[in-house]
Parts: structure tokens; C-alpha cells; sequence
């Protein structure tokens, strides 16, 4: 039995009482998830025993962060199911992830070529969050190569009718997300990946919504890089993840240079490690690896599949009782079917900011805005939304308290 | 009587809410000097507003906007507050109203100056919200700045 | 008085007990320092009490957890004496602060020109960290720039007699570290800053090493751009800091796309939002922000002032005890003056890994290799050394045993 | 007996410190068929080594090494271990060498395939020195390959 009490006392944070002496209601897990105190003891032990810099220190606190350090990239490594942990870069955060990767497929390695040039295509979706949109202009714009992208059903699902005539011969990435920030579509990546592998191009996978929420596995995927982030799953900040194959990433240029990343350094030139020393310029987010190590150790400990089971269940929860409120619209799928746990949604004659001041007022937390998916808003005429994101420590009891604050609100602003 | 977060009605005052529901001055209008566009990046509160002067006096200031309660709310003011005075007298209003929106409630609002404006006390308590407030001010001080140059090119030294 | 004794107590480390039950001497924080209570508990209640995404959320743990973000970066502008908040970026370390300068110098912003091309100058010095050499070796490689350098003197100090043939008219930046890692040195920036100013040039310093251990003030400064990182000044990993010229960040491109960092997106173009946003993509690091406030906080309670002259007096008591044993080399200037509290040396007939290990079993942890200062360790003739560093919380007790240690060292050898 | 970083004499056997002064077969020496040049990133530890064949047997490894203690005996011992054994018994050796290293001190070490290098079982619970350890090992690896390479070209369906 999935015991969400007994879950919400690893976090600290769910016992707070806010402004009003009022209970914390936090639905906003798809902006940040919470942290359980096993990741915050984490590093706070790391700190005061072992704290050191890693890799060039051989001393014993030395080797003791070296050793916590590169344990963190192992636990990650299996638990997204890579076949080897060199495959697992640390970034500063999902944005850094598919920036590097943006980048480093525009340069030219040595003695190689570059991915990208001018008359090739990229390949995107219009429900990406911008940190999957912006590299890949500034990509297009720096090669001359040109963007292309997928457009969004009424339904908020990927139009993939046009597949065929989207990703040709001219593809050379594809880079889409899993599962949408605002949406909560969760895509057939199968499909597009057997295609874009089919005319030779790359998949990036944005998996910054998957990787918190449904059991991941990368080998059994086929994409050729996955990005995403620490603080979503119950990690720190500060740290990020890009997955690449291993082929792929020891073919690569550097992104980042100087401290780890070199094999030797002349005045004139330098030669460069293999992954994933290759692209860790400087000391990296140490502290930061212990605690996304004890964050997937948590998750585990849990069971992906139990979480994947809890957020289904509580987001049909939750897309029921929503759509039962007059004028309140869910823009994104209306039903618990291929869909994480975010429901964006719009509540007729008040403005998503003043639904979530209103909502604060009641101590439930959501985010109101744009939620870095501007041209998703766009497609659906909106401007902004008002987003209730759930995850493993979300119960029935904060959904229902959720609707009320909306009625509240309704009432307040007399709509 | 103190502003919290869970005490809704010190932020949406009567007057925000009347403001919200009736903007004054809404639509935009021919004749300008200048447009401007302003978003808030945030959130994505938008604002399109045209400024008309008439030598230094500010005859119209027409506007279409997105936006929450507090930031429409807060343009229908500015409309009132500024339209028919000089230049140099909205500016000063415009500083009265940024420093109350940046001090954090410690700035005792100036009715006399603020008028309806003085109903913003309370949204400088919630630091998220006071860009909302600002969003239509920072474009009228942005289509002013543009509409004086249009208005009165700079001189220069070269009397050509 | 400056009481070492009560601030080792603020260490929790510094009461570790090693292998064999030694207690531990840490000379190693020219490599990272340790942390104080102050710090790891501000961490610590952070991801307690306030943890949420900033900017973006309007509810009551986003209104704290951006103020306390925001706070981070206030305070770091004071302990820089930074004229405006908003020339605070923050980074992942030192070495994306110095990448992200020399990318963004290289290309071109909107309706302007890039800052580096063809046929220009960069030109920096022999004793820089690996990271401050190998971006700008990728930017002149990306743009056909000549990368020039200024060479060190026998004593370890900047020749400077070059200077007038090195930074010309076609000099367009000069990047220089403030205090080097390996040989200690304090560079006359003065002199350096004068003459790149007088050609148009501009001058980006290294301060990983200063501002930890020096008062620093960066508008009498009178540099560019500056770069450091938080680990290095008693604060957390996974953040770093690149202040710049208000006037200038304002008029480069952004460097990483997505989060934040937009004005507005559509599928077709984006815009920038200013600095320092602009430079920041993604969640930045929020729980470091604080981390680093924190440690800023605490050196600034003790003050800059005394730990110089703490670092100082003990780097020269050090440079006195190590050069009485007999085949101990220091490379680097060999008195304490204009030096910060880093002392490399070799020990004949010992290789350096030999005697770090040596001194490790003595529970003294200092670091030994090339301190990702490969082109220094060339110009003095050796592939490596051992390296001694010292802060606020080092004793004349622990030099002592450092010596003693060394000794141990030499007869193990028989050197 | 139990290894601790404070326990120098497990790591430091005396046969590692015997290599260490007096290294078997150092320089470098004609006739090779390849030449690898190898470097520890981390600390700088250098090498340059050859390799001669004759046929399937190794006949000679000649190296210059700038490196510590760990990282010069290894290679003297990989020189005594390697010399006048066929190819395949060298790649055998090699194996036993890497998992003894890599066994973080839980492999029991066959002094009948290692020999000397038996020494080096302490290092293994020193994860910042078994990289020295082994660089000697991963160069003469690399140059046995290249040298396969160049006196047994691969052939191919195209006999021509
Ligand atoms: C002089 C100098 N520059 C740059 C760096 C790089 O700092 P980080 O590793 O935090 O990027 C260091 C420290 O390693 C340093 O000592
Ligand atoms: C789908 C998606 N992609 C990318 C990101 C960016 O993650 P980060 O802010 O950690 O870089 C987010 C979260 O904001 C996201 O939801």
C-alpha cells in the first residue's frame, strides 16, 4: 500500500504552517518538488565530514568526495538505466543539459565535422518549455541551419500528422519533450524516435517532467541524449543531468573548458579528456551529486512504479474535481491518459494571477503564469494560466482543498 | 490593520477591485507621439500604450492591456492620475507611486498626490505583485521619454 | 585579536578524526575550503523551511525562497563593493563565469559586432589556471583571434617587461588572474588594467583566489569583468559568481537560452530579458545563493582585513619553516609579500604524489600534481608539485606539523 | 593485515620502493614496432613506452616515465612480467593486474601470474593511486594493439 502519510514525514517542509497560521497545500511540484530530509542530511553530513574537492585531492576527505561524488553519478546511471555511467554528464540543470548539447552539435570536433550547418533542419514541438526552444534558435541562427517544429492538437496532444513531411532527409535533431511542464501530454516517443532515426537524425529527449514522475530507462528508450534536472526529483539545486550515449558524446567537442575537462594544456593548445570528465568544466556540483544520489535512492526506495501509480491516480483525481467548477477550462488533456501529474487551466472573468493570490490566501501554492511555455499559451489563445502540479507526496485531501480555494476565489472576484 | 498574505482584502481594496471591473481610459486612441509595448517576462502581462501630449501637458494616455487585477487596475489610475497634467507633474506622481510600490510598506502613501493610487498600499507587501502594479507605469514613463523626443528634438550644437 | 581557536569551532570538519585516529590538518583550501555551521545550517533550513522555485512563483514559499535568492546575490554585491546588484550573475563556478565571458565576447549581439574576431588579440599569462586558458584558446580558435600570453620570471612573478609589444591596438582582451593558485602570487593588476585600458582592450580577472582571501572592491578595482567561485570562500559548490560592467553586460548577447532568461518567445525569435537574468538560464542555483550569502556574511563578521593579514602572517611563518628542510624547493615567490597562502614546492627525491601520500598517513591533507596549472609547472621545469594552502581557520600548529611531517617523509624515502 | 591510510608500509612494500629505485628495463630502445605516449590527467604522471614483437612475442618493452613511486615500479614490474611472453600470455597477465587493482582490495592476488606485482595488492585500497598504478599497464596495452596493427594488417575480403 502506497502510504502518502508516512511519505509526508520525510519532508520537512509539508509541516509548515504559513502566513495565517494556515497548513501548507503545495501543488507546485512541477516548478520544484520538496526534499525529503534524507537528500537535506545528505548534504549536510557531506559538509561537515567529507567535504573536499574531488578527482585531484588524494588525500582522505579527498578521496572520501571523490568517492561520494562519483557514487551519485552511479546511482543516477542506474537508476535511469544507462549502460554505462561515463554516459552520465553533470550540468548545473536541465537547461544547461540541452544547451550543451545545442552547442556541441554545431562545432566542429577535431578532425571531424560539425552535426548541424547551414541547410539542415531542427526539429522541435510547439509545447516545449523554452529551455528546449531558445538553444535551438540560437543553434539555427548560429549555422544557418532552420528550425522546424510539431504543432499541438485542440486536444493538447503532438499533431503528428505532419511527421512526414517534418522530419526528412534534412533532419538532423529532433528534440522534444516527454512529458509537457504545462500540457501534462506525455508524447509517443517511439514513434518519433523509430522515424528520426530512420532519416539519420539525433533525438534529444527534454525528460525534466518524466524522470520525476514514471520510471525511466534509457537503453529501452533509443533517444540519443536525455536531459533533466535535480530539484524536480527531490534533489538540490545547482545540479542537472545530460545523458548521451557514449559513442556519441566521445565524438563530441568540448563545451565548457579548464579544470577536469583536459587531458594536457600547452600555451598554444589542449587536448581533452573522454566524457564525462569532457564536459564538467571546473569543480562540479559535489554536494549537489550527494544529494541527487540520496534523492534517487529515496525515489527508489519508493518505487517508481508506485509514484507513476500515485500521480495517475491523484491527477484523475484532481481532473475530475477541477472540471466539475463553472468556468474553470483544463487547457491540455482532460483525461488521466498518457498525462503527468500538471494541470494548467483557466477560470473564466479572473486573471491567473489574482487565482493564485487568492489561492495563497488559503495556503495552497500553484504557480500562475506563462510556466516558460509561451508559445504553448499562444496556441491555446491564452495568455497565461494557472497551473496545480502534484507528485509523490500529494493527497485527495489537498486536491479538495484546492477546489474550494477555487470556489473562494470565484466568489471573491464575484465571477 | 496588518497585510499577510492571507488577508486578501488590504490587497484587493475596493478600489483595485472597481478599477479592475471599470477601467478608465481603456482602448487605444488616435492621436499619439509614441507606443510602447511592455511585458512583464514573468508572467507575460502585456501592455500597449500610447501617450498624446500637447506641448508639456499630457492630453491622453490610451491603452490595451492583459493583465491581472493589479495591473490593470493600476493603468486605470495612472490614467486618471496623469491625464491633463504637465509632463514634469506626472513624473513626480510616477516617482510618489514607485517608492511606495518599493518600500515594502514602510512608505506611508501622500493622498493628496496618490489619490485613488493610495488603494496600492497593500500591494507593496507582496514583492511578486509589485511588478503587476508597475507594469503600466514603467511604459508611460517609457512612451513620455519617446514622445519628448518626438515632440522637442534634441538641439545640438550645429545650428544646421 | 584574531582568535583562530574560536574559529576553527564554527568547522564542524576541523573536529574530524582520520584513519588511525589523527586529527585532521586541512591544507588544502586553495583547492576548496571547508564550511562553517553558519553556512551548512542556512542550507540546511533553506531546503527545510523555504524551499520553492524563484521568480516564477507568487505563492508564500516563492515570495521566500526569491527573496532569499535575491538576498544571496545582494550581499555578494556588497562583499565586491559591486555599484549594482544587477552586475552580479551568478554561475555554476569560476570556470562557466570565465566560459561564459569568452563566449559572449566572441559573438555577435543584435544590431551590433561581436567584441573578438579575425586578426585580434587576446592575451593572457603563463601562470593562469587551466581555466583561464583553455576558453580563451577556444574563442580565439572559433573567431581566428592569436591568443598571446605573458610569461613569469625565475622568481614566479608576471614579466611585465614585455607589456608594451603585448597589449597593442589590436589587444582587444587581457584576462589575468589576481592571485595564482600554484605559484601564490599577487599580480599588479594596476599596471595591467592601466595599459589594456589605454589600447580600448578590456580586462576580465580571475579572482577565484582573491576574493576568498583578500578585501576586494571592484569598482576601485577599475576591471571588467570578475570572475570566482563559492567554494573556494567557505560557501557551497554548484555556484559560482561572474560580476561585470553594468554598461557592458547590458551589451552582449545572452550566452545559455531557456528559464528566465527571455523577454518573450515565440517558435519564430526570442528576446532577452536584461542582465543579470539574461546571463542566468534555467533554475539557478537557489539553495548555493543563499549558501554563499551566508559565507559572505560570515568572513565579512570576522573581516576581510584580518584574514589577509591571518593569511599572511601564516603563509609567512610557513615559508620560514618549510625552506630550514634541506631539498625543499618552494616555487614561487619566496617571501610573503605580495603572496596569498598558497605554497607549491617539490621535495628532492620524492615525487610529489609520494609526499602527499606520506603526509596523508600523518593525517596532513595537502594536494600534489599540477593544480590544473600545467603551462606554470612547464615554465619551472617540473611536472608537478606538492601544495600547502592556507585560511582563516589555519594554525601555526598545523604548519608545524606540515614540517614535521615532511621530515617523516624524507627519511620513509631516504631522500 | 588491514590497510589504512595511515598504514604507509602495506602500501609502500618494499619490492614497489626496490622497482621504484632501480626500474627493470627503463629507456627507451630500438627496434619497436609502436610508441604510445600516455598521461594521468590528474596529476601530470607521464609515459612514453615501445614495444618490440617478434611474431606473437613480446621481446622487448622500453619506456622513459616521469611519474611517482607507484606509477615507475608498476612499469618496471609490467617490464619483468611482460618481456619474452607471447602476446596473448602479456594480455593475460594485464587482466589479472587491472583486477587485482580494481578489486578495492577484495581480490586475493596468484603470485604465480604476477610475480612482484604481487606488491601492489595495497594500492588497490587506494582509489586516487591506482590510476598510477595502471599507467604504465593501459600505455603497454595501447602499444601492443598498435603494433598488432602493423605487423599483422588486417585483411580484408578484397585480396588485392
Ligand atoms: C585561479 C583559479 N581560477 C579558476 C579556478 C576554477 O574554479 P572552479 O573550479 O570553481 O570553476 C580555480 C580553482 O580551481 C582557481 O584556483
Ligand atoms: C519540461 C521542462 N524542461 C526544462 C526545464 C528546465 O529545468 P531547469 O530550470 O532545472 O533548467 C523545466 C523546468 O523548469 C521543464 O519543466
Amino acid at each position: 500500500m502506497y502510504d502518502v502519510a508516512r511519505i509526508r514525514e520525510d519532508f520537512p517542509i509539508l509541516g509548515r504552517r504559513l502566513s495565517g497560521d494556515l497548513p501548507l497545500v503545495y501543488l507546485d511540484s512541477a516548478n520544484t518538488s520538496q526534499k525529503p530530509r534524507q537528500v537535506i542530511d545528505a548534504i549536510d553530513d557531506h559538509y561537515r565530514q567529507h567535504n573536499a574537492n574531488v578527482a585531484r585531492a588524494m588525500h582522505q576527505l579527498g578521496a572520501e568526495a571523490s568517492a561520494a561524488f562519483e557514487l551519485g553519478r552511479d546511482k543516477v546511471a542506474a537508476f535511469i538505466g544507462a549502460p554505462n555511467r561515463d554516459e552520465v554528464v553533470f550540468t548545473k540543470n536541465a537547461s544547461e543539459a540541452l544547451n550543451l548539447v545545442a552547442r556541441v552539435l554545431g562545432e566542429t570536433p577535431v578532425g571531424g565535422q560539425a552535426r548541424v550547418g547551414a541547410g539542415d533542419e531542427v526539429v522541435i514541438t510547439e509545447m516545449e518549455h523554452h529551455s528546449n526552444i531558445v538553444p535551438w534558435q540560437q543553434l539555427t541562427q548560429r549555422t544557418g541551419a532552420t528550425l522546424r517544429w510539431f504543432g499541438v492538437t485542440d486536444e493538447g496532444r503532438l499533431d503528428l500528422d505532419d511527421i512526414d513531411t517534418l522530419i526528412t532527409e534534412r533532419t538532423k535533431i529532433v528534440s522534444v519533450t516527454w512529458v509537457s511542464n504545462m500540457l501534462g501530454t506525455i508524447n509517443p516517443l517511439d514513434v518519433i524516435i523509430t522515424k528520426a532515426h530512420s532519416v539519420g537524425a539525433l533525438v534529444v529527449v527534454d525528460a525534466s517532467q518524466a524522470v520525476p514522475q514514471i520510471p525511466v530507462d534509457v537503453a529501452a528508450l533509443g533517444a540519443d541524449f536525455v536531459a533533466f534536472t535535480g530539484h524536480k526529483l527531490v534533489g538540490p539545486t545547482g545540479i542537472g543531468v545530460l545523458w548521451g550515449r557514449y559513442d556519441l558524446l566521445a565524438s563530441l567537442p568540448p563545451f565548457l573548458g579548464g579544470g577536469e575537462m583536459i587531458e594536457t594544456v600547452t600555451m598554444e593548445r589542449s587536448t581533452y579528456a573522454p566524457p564525462p570528465a569532457r564536459f564538467e568544466a571546473g569543480t562540479p556540483p559535489i554536494a549537489e551529486s550527494v544529494g541527487i544520489g540520496a534523492a534517487v535512492d529515496y525515489l527508489s526506495s519508493i518505487g517508481m512504479a508506485h509514484i507513476a501509480a500515485h500521480e495517475q491516480a491523484i491527477t484523475a483525481y484532481a481532473l475530475g474535481a477541477l472540471q466539475e467548477i463553472d468556468g474553470l477550462t483544463v487547457v491540455g488533456p482532460k483525461e488521466a491518459v498518457d498525462r503527468g501529474g500538471a494541470v494548467s487551466f483557466t477560470l473564466e472573468g479572473v486573471h491567473p494571477h489574482d487565482v493564485s493570490q487568492l489561492l495563497d490566501s488559503r495556503g495552497v501554492a500553484v504557480r500562475a503564469g506563462h510556466h516558460c511555455a509561451k508559445p504553448a499559451h499562444l496556441r491555446f489563445g491564452v495568455q497565461s494560466t494557472t497551473r496545480a502540479s502534484f507528485y509523490l507526496y500529494t493527497t485527495e485531501q489537498e486536491i479538495d482543498a484546492l477546489v474550494e480555494a477555487l470556489h473562494h476565489t470565484k466568489k471573491y472576484f464575484g465571477a | 490593520m496588518n497585510v499577510t498574505p492571507s488577508n486578501m482584502d488590504m490587497l484587493y481594496q475596493e478600489i483595485i477591485l472597481d478599477h479592475y471591473k471599470h477601467p478608465h481610459g481603456a482602448g487605444l486612441r488616435d492621436p499619439f507621439e509614441a507606443e510602447v509595448h511592455h511585458v512583464n517576462p514573468t508572467c507575460g502581462d502585456e501592455i500597449t500604450l500610447r501617450v498624446h501630449l500637447d506641448g508639456e501637458t499630457v492630453t491622453d494616455v490610451s491603452y490595451a492591456a492583459q493583465g491581472c487585477s493589479i495591473s490593470q487596475a493600476s493603468v486605470s489610475v495612472l490614467n486618471d492620475l496623469v491625464t491633463g497634467k504637465s509632463v514634469t507633474d506626472g513624473m513626480a506622481v510616477l516617482d510618489s507611486f514607485t517608492q511606495l510600490m518599493q518600500g515594502k510598506g514602510q512608505v506611508e502613501p501622500d493622498e493628496d498626490v496618490l489619490e485613488d493610487g493610495i488603494a496600492f498600499a497593500g500591494v507593496a507587501q507582496f514583492p511578486a505583485r509589485v511588478k503587476c502594479a508597475l507594469l503600466g507605469w514603467m511604459a508611460w514613463k517609457d512612451a513620455v521619454s519617446q514622445a519628448l523626443v518626438t515632440t522637442h528634438p534634441p538641439t545640438t550644437g550645429d545650428p544646421a
